[in-house]
């Protein structure tokens, strides 16, 4: 293998790259800013477009216009700028175009905005949470992967440390099978044919006598539409140490990582605790939860956030045991406050104390 | 599967993130893997700038930052103490003696060493942390030096590549400076 | 010797300055000048006065630092200077 | 012959014998001719006179259309030519990226007043400012047709509307935007005219100009801007057959019509 | 009786029309009228054809409703008006 | 009693001038439209401004200025036009300034978005779902009362029956008792005197010596304000015969109104069904859920849209009993495919269906 | 006296005898003086001259400072007048807000390029053509300073930013936005000018520029607007010695430095 | 609580709308109160205009639309599908004669009317729906005449003031073409 040192983010850049993306539109916005100056660096050498927006709404709209004409397209931000994004991320999920968007999250108090969708409507988009460099080279280019294979936005779902570590990798194209044919993408060359083509969030069909779109009947096909796609993806989830353990500790990301260390440091001195750290975090792996908790005392979720995927733990749990929100917002003051701040000893106590609680 | 951790801790201008990177390449040169997170106060001058580095013989486990280090690069005293928590009996911590005003607990193997002294002899004010990094590669073989040496164009920016001469020279004055390898790296089993 | 008409003066606050040098251009009668060794606690160069100040101001009104403050003598004073 | 209401009338329900069809009902890239808009509406005069320059510069395998929201909607799922629906405001920034992907093909958005000069005034201004190779297309009716005629950022002074029925005063209101104006100011805008569609001449002076936008695109120049003003009797509040002479004395007063920048002609 | 020079000829859509009026000013040679009383089924007065039509396109290039096909006979016919 | 005939959208308008709102700002977006419309036309009267903003995100920065010098306003929107004020309106909560925001929504499709906050980070706003125009005449009025005790926006969440339907109401402004003095109001005058007012969502602190604002702190701060403010706001719900139920069934909004009356029917029909109408949608009545449906053999949801509010009762029931979703997407295809679509008999027949699972 | 590196240097640690302070150190608008912007940012120097002159008009009990979102907003909780902070790119907005809701206030807005011409080019531009009364200030230096140098709609043709190291060009990144021009040609603004920081001459000369605009919204005549050229050694990536004069040769030669639009002076 | 509910169907041009906001006015006027929902396709001439009327002694417990009524008004037979679905045994249903064409069913308590033709002699076109309010008050006493008469000038927009007069009469025209009260509203307890 020819393994480089490179930054998350940049990392992050050269997969897109290898996944085949194209183009690229973004705003700087701390962390995410190092992936699109990373990405302005890789994709003219490729004769791939990236454009500095002039602002997160308007980097939106390029790349739903570059992802219409079938070119694998992906933008991205961090909290604000995904924020102003939320009207186009709904309504790019009708028009049914495949887009990844990059959530260089600060810490992780956008789960809910990222797993219920932040936009109006009943649209989702699939989520996906690498907890270190390595997996955010494999996560990144599948999600291109999903978002072909379901005409649906795919959301790469990382963090501060994620941007910002460097690690040893080998970034190789990564051959997730075929993807369907994009017969729908624009190119102007079905104009005049009698069945020119048309992509649009408001329906599909093209008018019939007077009569226009019809959102009440198109409404319903998109939602048939997401629930095939919910059906049709399989949840994916990292577990560990969870068979005979007391406690289980869920937590995904950056967050997940540190868990996973803690609770190996802590099975490594005999104590009966595991971790199930959620790799999709929508679809949500549900059932694998349920697994994994069956013979659990108690469930600990955490997150640097004041409790948002906790509920999916206890939707999932469902009253057979109880489920501890062990997390909280802790931000690094020195990472200028937006940088979550974890401590393998923190958690320990945290862990340690749920655990005299189950017993 | 071993993993070793290394807590460097320095101000602004002594080159830690850069000594990390070096070391970083240096690692992956030799089929190790690695993983590197730098924090530096902004752009003020004198400002702290830590760097945890790990490297290991297969997938890191560590995350970003981790609790207990095997070994530690104190090139200033202002803003160790988050290093010194880092700390544990039986830590190898090498110490830039030009400057460092601080307590050092018995229970650490210290390594002294008046690297800021030795950068300025060899013409290089800016290469106390190479000194540095060459030091602990003869004394720890973390690192060897050859590939220290190998990974020092790599990490600078192009309009730099003119100072790979200066930093070869203070990687080398750090690696005599040290007569030999009395904290092994690669035999004993320590840390997680 | 030879004296050199000051009517104002500055006081400086060392440590406030960042070394940028802005002062320097924007003094009228070439007054300030940076040190060349000295350096303040973190490290930056700062500005010197010469004689012949006349407290118009300008290092003042362009220090993005705050470093000046700066007076006016109630008549003006003659400085020696060494040639 | 038939006499109808005492008039001499020439039976018009089939096609004249020893004759030549001139011009159809529907344009060829207008799927279905019946439409919901209100009587009188300027929108479906322009959509036909745009797609009708497509069809005679030959690039109709090329073109794709950008739509905003507002009345014209109506005509995205409607016609023979590619289309991709934006939001409210957001079309310049889809056609950007259409482009940028796809060089070779004709771009144009096709927007309205309140589209591009409320919701989305910083897209098509970025844009142009870039010299973004695409068409933009402002249907300018002086209201918020869709939602009932509301004041927006283009209405003129005076100017009666929903929510300013006493007229647009500078008080409430401020002043209207000359965006053609505007836009002419930024070095990325090569061709810049604004139309009408309230008379039969204006119909034809603005479709030489459409004719000279796509062509500035078709050569690579850069960003071209036309601004059409369309009569809105609902909107306006006034009778169908007063549309016309009011765009004249209202409208078309403070949004001057004539080319307003043409690099090319230089 | 007179006769009118004719050089073209409309076929008017009737239901398609909305009764704005628009192709009465705009016809050059002023042979479009509405009619007074009688209405399509939606309620709305359309145009009738008075003979003098010079196939100019005038009225299908502005109606909104697309309520006009253009005709330009071979050569000019004359009809007969009672006047 | 001077009752008059007032459509929905006239009635929220004649509430919030009632209610002392004497700013407002909007862009129009059916059915939020006649609201702002009815404001242009009552506020000037009373000295108050309404501004026909040019954009929706204009149209909340023009609130945010007003509400910080302590008048009281007010903003809305519909779907897209609030997707794209989520970045405002998730800081501006942390700027501590009341709000309240209309969402005259077309459906029930916007539940998360109004209770998780469809933008970044861990902010909360208060929302009430009123049934019909009187309702809807209380709670505009507690809103801003709710909003001036918390110091946090409050969302009224209502939809297009409510907008359109006229009722038979008397707007006479209601007392709900004394907030706290506005003394963080900017208008200048403390400019100058050593002590200037800042508002802000990065801090309320002013600088020490040259460290600026800390956010790992004022995070948390916020997050303790939202904590209190969850535990002080009573949650409001209506429940009825659900002592003796088999089924429970639990609604909101028109859908609310829909499901009383229709559960009325059965009741008269000697049924042993009854229903619980969530009237804060957040907080979130859990309690009063937990006690309507002890007795309860199933408890059905139903909402107008894919299943959003389902999950909240599942997270009150916890499992002690199955809840079952009987909503769904339908949307009226005469009202331009935007208003839902609710029929007395189909829902009946859908709650049939759950009393017959649960025998 | 005493002899420092062979030169003789006045003591300047302390306050000299016999005369009067005319100028301190921090402008007593600005609670604490240190800040961590960069050695020789241009953007202290410009909120000096600003708060300076609220002082002077003696309008301070009435001044309400909104700040945009860059490196100057180092300064939005570090003033002795009230500030309220709003995001990027909406100052204008919430200036707008509480101007109407309270008239007799002193409004004005801390933007930069990025802030005012990128995310909020629309919000200047509505507020201006409103004729709103407020006062608009945008601290251009032609670069993202905060996110560490990067290309916005102002950076000049050839300018060097992180992304675009080897200068802007029109092809990748399009052209300059000269805002205060844009601005000028709406009815609604009264007053627009350009100022700079880059000389004690052109501080001197902004001073006065700030004192018209605050007075023309004194005396509620509409919208005024002012753009001041600031340094951004860091963004430029250059010496601080140099950027006086790259400010000239570079921005300065495309954002001509004057007033260009004063309708009282007519 | 007695609530009676009376749906309304007809097309654009018949003035449905108005008479709904006319009877509304009325019912508020007797102290009663009221919910009125009303539907209408878009601009369009000719098209369809539906609404639900309720009115009550006290507090509304109906939804906007209601699954039953206690009476209809049809005035054309175009879209009167959906209203016809809420008709029941014993329903009242008033029938614009002069226009409808369509199946009644014989459990319905039908009253006709040609209220299209009285409204023409009245010289009112536009008010048969106006006289069809005025029958429904006789036949009914849903809303008084009085009431229904004192209600018209706050349902005209103000620019149409002049047209009171004219309404007026309608109401009388069909209040007077209703020779008793042949369905009380207010008597029996009908309707949920
Ligand atoms: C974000 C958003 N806000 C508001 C609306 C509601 N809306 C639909 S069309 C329209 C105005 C359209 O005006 P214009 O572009 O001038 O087109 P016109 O109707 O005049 O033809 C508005 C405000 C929307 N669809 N999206
Ligand atoms: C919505 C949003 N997008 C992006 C950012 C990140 N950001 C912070 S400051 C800044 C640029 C500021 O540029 P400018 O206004 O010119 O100020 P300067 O730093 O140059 O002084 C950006 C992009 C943000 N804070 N909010
Ligand atoms: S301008 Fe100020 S900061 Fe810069 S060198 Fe002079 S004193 Fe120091
Ligand atoms: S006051 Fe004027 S003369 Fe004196 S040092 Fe400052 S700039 Fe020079
Ligand atoms: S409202 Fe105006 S723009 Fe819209 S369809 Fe009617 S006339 Fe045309
Ligand atoms: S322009 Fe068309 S729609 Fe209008 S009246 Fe003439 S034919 Fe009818
Ligand atoms: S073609 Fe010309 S002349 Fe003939 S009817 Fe139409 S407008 Fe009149
Ligand atoms: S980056 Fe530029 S603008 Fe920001 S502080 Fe540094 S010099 Fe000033
Ligand atoms: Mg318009
Ligand atoms: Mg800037």
């Amino acid at each position: 293998m020819t393994a480089q040192l490179l930054e998350g983010s940049d990392a992050v850049a050269h997969a897109m790259v290898a996944a085949g993306c194209r183009f690229f539109a973004g705003y700087p916005m701390t962390p995410f800013t190092e992936v699109l100056e990373h990405m302005a660096k890789l994709l003219p050498p490729v004769d791939g477009v990236c454009m500095n927006a002039e602002s997160e709404l308007e980097a939106v709209g390029m790349a739903w216009g570059a992802a219409a004409t079938g070119t694998r397209a992906a933008t991205g931000s961090t909290g604000q700028g995904l924020s102003l994004m939320q009207e186009s991320l709904a309504e790019i999920t009708l028009a049914h175009l495949p887009l990844v968007v990059l959530n260089m999250a600060r810490a992780q108090g956008d789960y809910y905005q990222a797993t219920r969708g932040g936009g109006h409507g009943d649209y989702r988009h699939l989520v996906l949470a690498p907890m270190d460099v390595p997996e955010a080279v494999e996560l990144t280019q599948l999600a291109f992967h999903l978002a072909d294979t379901w005409r649906n936005p795919v959301m790469v779902f990382g963090d501060y440390y994620l941007a910002h570590t460097y690690q040893s990798v080998d970034v190789q194209p990564i051959d997730f099978g075929p993807v369907p044919v994009k017969d729908w993408a624009l190119d102007g060359s079905s104009s005049g044919t009698g069945r020119a083509k048309l992509i649009s969030p408001l329906g599909d069909f093209k008018q019939r006598d007077d009569v226009g779109y019809d959102l009440s009947d198109y409404y319903l096909r998109c939602a048939a539409k997401t629930a095939a796609m919910v059906a049709g993806v399989e949840p994916m989830i990292d577990i560990g140490y969870c068979d005979d353990a007391d406690v289980v500790v869920v937590a995904f990301g950056t967050a997940g990582k540190y868990i996973r260390y803690t609770v190996a440091q802590m099975r490594a001195d005999g104590l009966r605790v595991g971790y199930a750290r959620p790799i999709t975090l929508f679809p949500f792996p549900s059932e694998a939860i349920v697994r994994a908790t069956a013979g659990a005392r108690r469930v600990a979720v955490y997150e640097n956030n004041m409790g948002q995927m906790v509920d999916d733990v206890r939707l999932a749990v469902l009253g057979r045991a109880p489920v501890d929100f062990i997390g909280g917002l802790s931000l690094d003051s020195s990472g200028f406050g937006i940088a979550p701040d974890y401590n393998v000893d923190v958690l320990r106590r945290k862990i340690t104390a749920v655990m005299e609680a189950s017993s | 599967m071993a993993e070793r951790e290394l807590a460097m801790t320095g101000i602004g201008g002594q080159g830690v993130q850069f000594a990390a990177q070096v070391m970083s390449r240096g690692a992956i040169a030799e089929g190790r893997q690695v993983m590197m997170f730098g924090s530096y106060g902004g752009m003020m001058r004198g400002g702290n700038t830590d760097a945890t580095l790990v490297v290991a013989d297969g997938p890191i486990e560590s995350p970003p930052t981790v609790p207990r280090v095997w070994a530690a690069m104190v090139m200033h005293h202002e803003y160790w103490s988050f290093v010194q928590q880092q700390l544990r009996p039986g830590s190898v911590v090498f110490v830039n003696s030009t400057i460092f005003r601080g307590e050092l607990d018995a229970s650490y193997q210290v390594i002294e060493l008046p690297v800021t002294d030795i950068a300025v002899d060899v013409g290089n004010i800016m290469g106390a942390s190479m000194v540095m990094a060459g030091a602990i590669s003869k004394a720890t073989g973390l690192v060897s030096l050859d590939s220290l040496l190998g990974a020092v164009e790599a990490s600078l920016p192009s309009y730099r590549v003119k100072h790979v001469a200066i930093n070869h020279q203070a990687l080398r004055a750090g690696f005599d400076a040290i007569d030999a390898e009395v904290a092994p790296a690669w035999s004993a089993r320590v840390g997680a | 010797m030879r004296s050199v008409l000051t009517r104002g003066s500055v006081v400086i606050d060392v440590e406030a300055c960042k070394g940028c040098d802005l002062c320097i251009d924007a003094c009228p009668p070439d007054v300030l000048v940076m040190t060349t060794h000295e350096v303040n606690t973190r490290g930056y160069r700062y500005p010197l006065l010469l004689p012949g100040c006349t407290g118009c101001k300008a290092c003042s009104q362009i220090c993005p630092d705050f470093v000046f403050q700066v007076y006016k003598y109630d008549k003006p004073i003659e400085i020696e200077v060494a040639e | 012959m038939r006499k109808i209401e005492g008039l001499t009338v020439i039976p018009t329900d089939t096609a004249p014998e020893h004759a030549r069809l001139v011009d159809d009902f529907t344009p060829s890239l207008i799927d279905v001719g019946a439409h919901n808009l209100c009587p009188g509406c300027g929108e479906p005069i322009a959509m036909r006179s745009l797609l009708e320059i497509v069809e005679e510069l030959a690039v109709i395998d090329r073109a794709i259309g950008v739509f905003g929201i507002g009345c014209y909607t109506a005509f995205s799922n409607n016609l023979d030519c590619e289309v991709l629906q934006a939001l409210h405001g957001r079309a310049p920034s889809l056609a950007t990226g259409v482009k940028r992907a796809k060089p070779n093909t004709l771009v144009f958005t096709i927007q309205g007043d309140g589209d591009m000069v409320n919701e989305g005034l910083q897209e098509v201004i970025h844009a142009a400012a870039r010299g973004e190779n695409i068409t933009c297309v402002m249907l300018n009716n002086g209201v918020f047709g869709e939602t009932g005629g509301h004041i927006t950022a283009a209405t003129v002074m005076g100017q009666r509307t929903k929510n300013s029925l006493e007229g647009r005063n500078a008080k409430d209101h401020g002043y209207p935007i000359r965006l053609s104006n505007l836009i002419a100011e930024l070095e990325g805008a090569c061709y810049v005219a604004r139309g009408a569609v309230n008379t039969a001449g204006n119909v034809a002076k603005t479709r030489r100009m459409i004719t000279r936008a796509f062509e500035t695109q078709l050569r690579g120049e850069g960003f071209s801007f036309l601004e059409i003003l369309t009569m809105c009797p609902t909107g306006w509040f006034i009778e169908t057959q007063e549309a016309p002479d009011y765009l004249d004395d209202t409208l078309a007063a403070t949004h001057t019509i004539g080319v307003v920048k043409d690099t090319a002609a230089k």
